[in-house]
């Protein structure tokens, strides 16, 4: 049976402009957590939950690690809210990134756009522990937007582009990311101008990407949240499908 | 003992509440949350003649107290509805009503047909708001004589009890409600959503791509509970009531208005458990109002 | 420089936000808030006939997001309001608008003949959400040849731009405001409210004294939006928009959707600053969004 | 000009059944306040405000307090509020009980049901300092109800009457009060079943009753509160002619 789970706050913090990473207590959610999945977040007042992917958890805390910005009225709450707080929450919803037929010593590379670079975070340490070596390219609008940039590096190589060169390289991460390079696969996680472009760029390499799209109920019931793929079936459901599909599969 | 059980044409459940059609797909996700055969009931996603994809995305958008929903009827189409999800759903022991969409009179005879080869159905809600293709996309449910034809055509043809589903977009509900009424309808479900827009200030167009959408939830309850005031006087028809319940108190508020059983959509998707939680809540307001059973409350309203 | 002034038939405002009908009474209340020339207009409560006693109470309930009323058109009768409550409103450099409302065709008539008189007055609002008595109570603001009729005859008589106000509880709202644009309004305000009801759990009645009322508030505003988008690219009259204006965010949405001007009703008894607020705030909005002026904004939602 | 004011709640406390006092902090309100006013409440996510009279004043220490029962969500919401929170009031709105004619030595009734004591209390303590005396009468639902008692007792002779007779006499407060006594006038608030009451028991005595109807603006602008009166004008708005009027003036 799934539940609605109560995400307990211990810490909210402010580590770029607009970005809050919250850290939130729950056992259940911490331990069954994926990279790529999501977490469906009730706020008071509104009608709608929030989807927010999960950045890491620490299983022996317990906890689940949150990093979202701040574009309205929904995200202003959620960064507005004192530490002890109980969120109601459902998750960890969606198909993270497939990982398993990967092997030790693999490469992989991951693209990383604003505030599409958390989930990438807990798939970076979670191939880490599997002996899978991670290069990144993340890419932000700017200095003042960067996060994460030394938890990534400890990980592997990194590259920060930034779309006013205030930091970085200047451009966009495709200016960086090369056709072909050592890498066996790719992960992308952006908006979807970059992911479009990404896609594009690699078309020749094997590649998942991760999507965002204004959500019902977040599990698969309402039929809001869908992308057209190749399939005959074609749209899929991000919120239960995805949000994570390979690059061969869906047309943007 | 609190008596919840409620007897309509086809529908004979042990509490009245349903979720409502496009608001829990075919049950699948929700029976992950908690066992469906706490439900009075199960209103299905609408069924059309063939798979239909839907609208572009975005299909959704939050407003005060309630959304916007475009979803487009996005649908595997009847004969893949009958042939896996009634099967599905048809395990626990709970009526099914299977919601009919068309754009066409053809097409809805079409669904009901196919329907008709399923021995799991309880009832078909007839969702008119869809517009006519035939006739330059008029929407059924706003047009007493198409609404009127669709019904008697349908009904010429179903095995099982047809209940209209009214649209509040117009201006005269009791008149429609009649109109299905004289059509043979054995029931009426009501309020379908109100047609909305909102429009996204930083890209200055409609924020749903197909611009305008259904409003649903809390903000529309007092114009759901005005109309089924209204309709449940003007017709002898069982009422199926709905319109932004969220607790157990906006429950009896509809079976006072005239509800014989009621429906809840959007709460879903706040919270996946409101359906069981309220028919846990429903005896004790009941009693706290003075009712010991639910067909005692329906109507109290109404003048005497 | 942001250009928040605004041209209409009759009404040259500074900017393009009144208080709406009925939420504002004849300003001396507010006038004790704030200084009403910070107003782009002022549209004040209904004028009848004769004075009106209005309904019994309870007059107001709250809803999720919004509030119903029934306050029955309470009123001192149009010639009082001429001689008492317009030279009030005269002091200030702001134009005044008249709300209209009648139970007959004639008594439109008889009050838009004594508005007349005063000098005072720069345009009418006639309110046709009124029941008809002469046509068994049917709201000349639901039915295109009443209203077109109605519209007509005030046309006629009144030396000043006549608005004509839409009521939302309607199938066709476009059909609506070609039928008045024939009869020669000068512009349109919309939306007015949509008929609810709320019922006292405890009492087991409708909660409003009059049984149904009228839905206002932040609730409406989607309604409103797909209304005003409908219209403006219908008919090429100028549009006073309102329903749930809260913000000055609010306002632009109203703009984008088609909206000349905009009125703001229930927000102002929460708030009884919110005009002058918003008015304050439009500025930073617009530059925000890319706009130089008011006008810019109007109908840039519309499909190119 | 009128103005929104901030009230800084300093105290909140349960007196009785479902009863709640609140001590909030403005100099404004406390120093303009007459007993009968009220102020109106802005409350978080409700379109409405909420009446609540005044039930005492102590300018020196700048503060108001408000009495009330929880009836709904917006009383349960207010009873939760934290100490410190900041309410958003218009106010003192209305005209209070007249008491200018009064003069030293004058002997006054006052009649108080449930949540209409509050209101009393204010003009108690009011009448008092002005050397006017006070009989009171106070009805209650039963025992857990009553509040206020030893605080009106300090003021002047006080009777509570409670209609299960859980506490003081059995009954209501028109079984106590008596058509003809020594006092000159006497000041009703209560529910409307007991001021019509009281205002037929003592038709013979100048008296003045205070309302409650559910309100818009609060301040005479909507037209949503109105009492029928005996002038031709009729209708008089108890936000903004009330709450109180002659017990002469109004039809009940
Ligand atoms: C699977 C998934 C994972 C996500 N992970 C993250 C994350 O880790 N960090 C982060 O900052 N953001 C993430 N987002 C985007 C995030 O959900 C939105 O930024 C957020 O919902 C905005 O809410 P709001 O009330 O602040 O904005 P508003 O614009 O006020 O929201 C209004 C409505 O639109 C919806 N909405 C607005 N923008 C988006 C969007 N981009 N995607 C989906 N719904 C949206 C809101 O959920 C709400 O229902 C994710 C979205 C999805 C679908
Ligand atoms: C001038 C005046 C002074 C008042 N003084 C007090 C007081 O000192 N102590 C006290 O306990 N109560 C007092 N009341 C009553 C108080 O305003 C209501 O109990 C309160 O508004 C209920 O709000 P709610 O959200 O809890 O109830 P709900 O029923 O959820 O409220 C819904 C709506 O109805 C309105 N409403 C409900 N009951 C009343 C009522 N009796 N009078 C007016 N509006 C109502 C609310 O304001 C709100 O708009 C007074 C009322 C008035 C008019
Ligand atoms: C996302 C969504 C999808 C819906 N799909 C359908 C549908 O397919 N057929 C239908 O008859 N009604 C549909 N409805 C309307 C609901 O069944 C219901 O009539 C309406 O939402 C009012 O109830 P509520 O306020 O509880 O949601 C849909 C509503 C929503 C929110
Ligand atoms: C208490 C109240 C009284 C109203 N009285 C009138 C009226 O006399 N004439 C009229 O045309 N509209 C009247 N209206 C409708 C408003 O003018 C406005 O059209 C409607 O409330 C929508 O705007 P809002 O959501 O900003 O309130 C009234 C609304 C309210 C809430
Ligand atoms: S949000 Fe409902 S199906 Fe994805
Ligand atoms: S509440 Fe608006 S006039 Fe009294």
């Amino acid at each position: 049976m799934k539940k609605k789970e109560k995400l307990k706050l211990i810490s909210s913090e402010k580590l770029a402009k607009d970005t809050v990473e919250l850290v939130l207590r729950n056992d259940y959610i911490s331990r069954q957590a994926e990279p790529g999945q999501f977490v469906h977040l009730a706020l008071a007042h509104h009608t709608l939950r929030r989807p927010i992917s999960i950045a890491e958890t620490d299983q022996t805390a317990g906890t689940v690690t949150l990093l979202f910005k701040i574009v309205g009225e929904g995200t202003r709450l959620l960064a507005s809210l004192p530490v002890g707080t109980e969120i109601d929450a459902l998750g960890p919803n969606g198909n993270g990134f497939p990982i398993s037929k990967l092997k030790t010593g693999d490469s992989v590379l991951l693209v990383g756009g604003g505030v599409g670079v958390p989930p990438l975070y807990f798939l970076a340490s979670a191939l880490k522990k599997q002996g899978i070596s991670v290069q990144s390219v993340l890419g932000f609008q700017e200095k003042a937007a960067v996060f994460y940039e030394a938890a990534f590096q400890e990980l592997g190589e990194t590259q920060i582009v930034t779309n006013d060169g205030s930091y970085g390289h200047q451009g966009f991460v495709t200016d960086v990311i090369k056709e072909n390079d050592s890498t066996v696969c790719y992960y992308s996680c952006g908006p979807l101008p970059m992911l479009a472009a990404v896609q594009k760029k690699l078309k020749h390499k094997q590649g998942y990407l991760s999507f965002e799209e204004r959500m019902g109920c977040g599990i698969g019931a309402c039929y809001a949240c869908v992308i057209p793929t190749k399939e005959e079936t074609s749209y899929k459901k991000i919120c239960q499908d995805g949000p994570v599909f390979a690059a061969s599969e869906v047309i943007l | 003992m609190i008596d919840l059980s409620v007897d309509l044409p086809g529908l004979s459940m042990k509490n009245p509440v349903m979720p409502a059609s496009g608001c829990f797909s075919f049950g699948r996700e929700y029976s992950e949350f908690y066992n469906l055969n706490k439900l009075g009931a199960v209103i299905m996603k609408a069924a059309t003649g063939n798979e239909r994809q839907g609208n572009p995305t975005p299909r959704v958008a939050e407003t005060a107290s309630g959304m916007l929903n475009a979803i487009g009827l996005q649908n595997p189409g009847v004969e893949k509805i009958v042939e896996t999800e009634v099967p599905f759903l048809a395990q626990y022991a709970v009526p099914i009503i299977a919601n009919v969409a068309g754009s066409t009179i053809e097409e809805y005879e079409k669904v009901a047909t196919v329907l008709n080869k399923s021995a799991n159905i309880a009832a078909i809600e007839l969702n008119i708001s869809c517009p006519n293709v035939k006739e330059g996309g008029i929407q059924f449910g706003t047009n007493p004589s198409m609404a009127k034809e669709v019904t008697r055509r349908v009904k010429a043809i179903s095995r099982f009890p047809v209940y209209v589903k009214l649209s509040p977009n117009v201006t005269n509900i009791v008149e429609m409600a009649k109109a299905i009424e004289e059509a043979g309808a054995d029931g009426i479900t009501m309020i379908n959503t109100l047609t909305g827009m909102k429009i996204d200030l930083a890209t200055k167009q409609p924020l749903i791509a197909n611009k305008t959408g259904g409003l649903s939830g809390a903000a529309v309850q007092p114009i759901a509970i005005r109309m089924i005031y209204e309709v449940s006087q003007a017709v002898s028809l069982p009422i199926i009531g709905m319109g932004g319940i969220e607790t157990a108190e906006d429950v009896l508020e509809f079976l006072l208005a005239g509800a014989d059983a009621v429906a809840i959509g959007t709460a879903n998707f706040n919270n996946p458990l409101v359906c069981p939680e309220v028919i846990a809540d429903l005896p004790e307001v009941l009693k706290q109002y003075g009712f010991s059973s639910v067909k005692e409350a329906v109507g109290k309203a109404h003048s005497v």
